[in-house]
């Protein structure tokens, strides 16, 4: 079956939408579909898509299938004594209620469209910020639900590609770990000191943390690091010196204690 | 606020007359300053004035403005007030705009779902796929970076899939002063009869600076 | 510009009016959307207009907002015309301001110590920096405040750390009946993934047509 029609293959946002464009075009009547000539024009407009490599989804493999069932269900003769009984329904007033409603909503679509367009015609000046700043107030940012997922997403992105210090495996000495509190106080506040159970608690095993342990050791007696107490069986801190830089610096007394613990 | 302290000393005609146009005064501020639609009531709760009296100079301002004098209005959008300047003198007034940011673009398959999302709300991803007749829902992901919906809890059946709804800045956004301002489905039926005998869609009332292609022609995936 | 049109073919008189009020809603509409003063020469280049009459209908402007019960007022300022509140309203304005309900705001530290929060519950405090391979979490005070996360009890390990929860005003910030309708890790790659399948889609935009890429920032869309 040859469609008269002149697509230019169009990309449809699906098959509802191509459906109703052969529907629309040849100004047919929705409620009374000519099924096997729209049957035959949906199945050329696939071919000719496949023709030429435009790959077409799933659902309109699946509405091609519909319609040749419509199609087979117009065909079949039904006996008359039982349509009398069970009047049976239009087979096709499913796919019809479909494309109506599909329909309804390109339409509204369309509204929308239309409202945006006197939308971007009108611009606002809230002077808010301007105002608050001003007035020594500060502004804010809400938050949607979307942000705090999007925002957990984040965190485990940044997991994956953050450089990771070899404290999980069951290997780990005391050499990584002083390398690990190296990294622990580069980058830390200068004055303020870290609890040392918080850096215990970050250990994964017992290994880890008695190797952690022996690091800080070896880290104080060298003036590298030191412990501090603000009260009596108050919490122990550990707080970089002076001689933190020039410990990592020169690396003589690492390398010493490196050779230790060989 | 001395506005309610005067109320209570002179309770005269004129000293009423005076009051309602400094109230009229602090609103017309009010609204200039806020970017978020504000309500009547929370005008009203604000200044700690009935809301009736609110309401009815909040309309006297709307109708001032709405004056061809004016080149500003204030219009009442997703169920609060906003002021911004007159779609009709878009010409002029773009010429100096100068913060240039890509305004809300959306493909057709944007506006379909936000669409079907608007008028079937709360609706699951699979139902609006289904009423689009398309698998995917890449573009929910986009309506949702642009605040145009957000979730909405969770539907009890099998696999409890997300509701979405519009939000507040959809309505803002589109120049709506509430969903219910939305023309009904039905109409739209109405309309898609209409097309058949006149494929052409009537001119937006306000032209953009080239054609807005038409729905029903123009057709992406 | 229809301005200079109408100017042209009817000179009568109440021609030459209803041209002034347009003119006059142009001026208000761009002195409004400005931020920079600009000065009447500036606007009478832009319009193409005799810059006595737009001086006049400047004056007008003016002398139209300082009537008591306007808000706002048009001044000339260094050099040029400029929209603000007037003073007189400024503490009104300012308790207004103050009495909105203020959005939920958070730094990002903040939402992400709270998107850690919500889908690792109950977590201590070193987990968090854990996770979110930061040091510090000065953040977990303003949640606190904020009453968004709350204690829950300590873990048992090694120094006894406090665990953190999310709250029932957590819940109510983000309408959430309950945890469980928190989405999904999978639920949110999903959307990511559907997108990759049905990309931005660059063509054909809507509008598409050969409009300028130009908006304000502070568009009121």
């Amino acid at each position: 079956m040859s469609a008269p029609l002149n697509f230019h293959l169009e990309h449809y946002d699906g098959p509802l939408d191509l459906l109703l464009d052969l529907i629309r075009k040849q100004e047919i009547d929705i409620y009374n579909i000519p099924i096997a000539q729209i049957t035959g024009q949906y199945l050329d407009y696939m071919n000719r898509a496949a023709e030429m490599d435009i790959e077409l989804s799933a659902e309109f493999i699946f509405m091609a299938a519909t319609l040749i069932h419509i199609k087979s269900k117009l065909l079949l003769p039904r006996d008359p004594a039982l349509a009398e009984l069970i009047p049976e329904e239009d087979p096709r007033k499913e796919l019809v209620d479909r494309l109506l409603e599909h329909e309804r909503f390109k339409s509204a679509a369309e509204m929308l469209h239309q409202k945006r367009v006197v939308e971007e015609a009108v611009w606002s000046n809230p002077q808010i910020e301007q105002f608050m700043a001003g007035e020594g107030m500060e502004p804010g940012l809400a938050v949607s639900l979307f942000d705090l997922v999007k925002t957990f997403q984040g965190v485990l992105e940044r997991i994956k590609t953050r450089p990771t210090y070899e404290i999980n495996k069951e290997d780990v000495s005391v050499p990584d770990m002083i390398r690990y509190l190296h990294h622990v106080f580069e980058d830390g506040p200068k004055g303020e000191s870290v609890a040392a159970r918080e850096l215990f608690e970050r250990q994964k095993s017992r290994r880890a943390m008695i190797c952690l342990f022996l690091a800080m050791l070896e880290l104080v007696k060298i003036q590298a690091l030191g412990l501090v107490q603000q009260e009596g069986f108050g919490e122990i801190g550990l707080k970089r010196l002076k001689g933190f830089e020039t410990a990592f610096t020169s690396g003589e007394q690492l390398a010493a204690i490196d050779e230790g613990y060989n | 606020m001395d506005v309610t302290q005067l109320a209570e000393e002179r309770p005269s005609a004129s000293a009423e007359q005076s009051e309602d146009a400094q109230l009229k005064a602090i609103l017309e501020a009010v609204v200039y300053i806020t970017d978020e639609p504000l309500s009547a009531q929370q005008m009203a709760a604000a200044l700690q004035q009935p809301i009736d009296r609110i309401k009815r100079l909040l309309d006297e301002i709307v109708a001032e403005f709405a004056k061809p004098e004016h080149g500003l209005s204030v219009r009442e959008v997703a169920g609060g007030y906003k002021m911004a300047t007159k779609p009709e003198h878009h010409e002029a007034v773009r010429a100096f705009v100068k913060k240039l940011t890509p305004p809300l673009k959306l493909s057709l398959a944007a506006l379909e779902t936000l669409a079907v999302i608007a008028y079937k709300q709360p609706v699951t991803a699979p139902e609006i796929m289904e009423i689009r007749g398309v698998q995917g829902v890449g573009v929910l992901k986009t309506l949702l970076d642009r605040k145009l919906i957000s979730e909405a809890g969770r539907k009890n059946v099998v696999g409890k899939p997300i509701l979405y709804k519009t939000t507040k800045e959809f309505l803002v956004q589109f120049g709506l002063k509430d969903l219910t301002e939305l023309p009904t489905l039905k109409e739209f039926e109405e309309l898609g009869r209409l097309e058949i005998a006149e494929p052409e869609m009537p001119e937006p009332e306000v032209p953009a600076s080239g054609a807005p292609p038409e729905a029903s022609e123009t057709q992406n995936g």
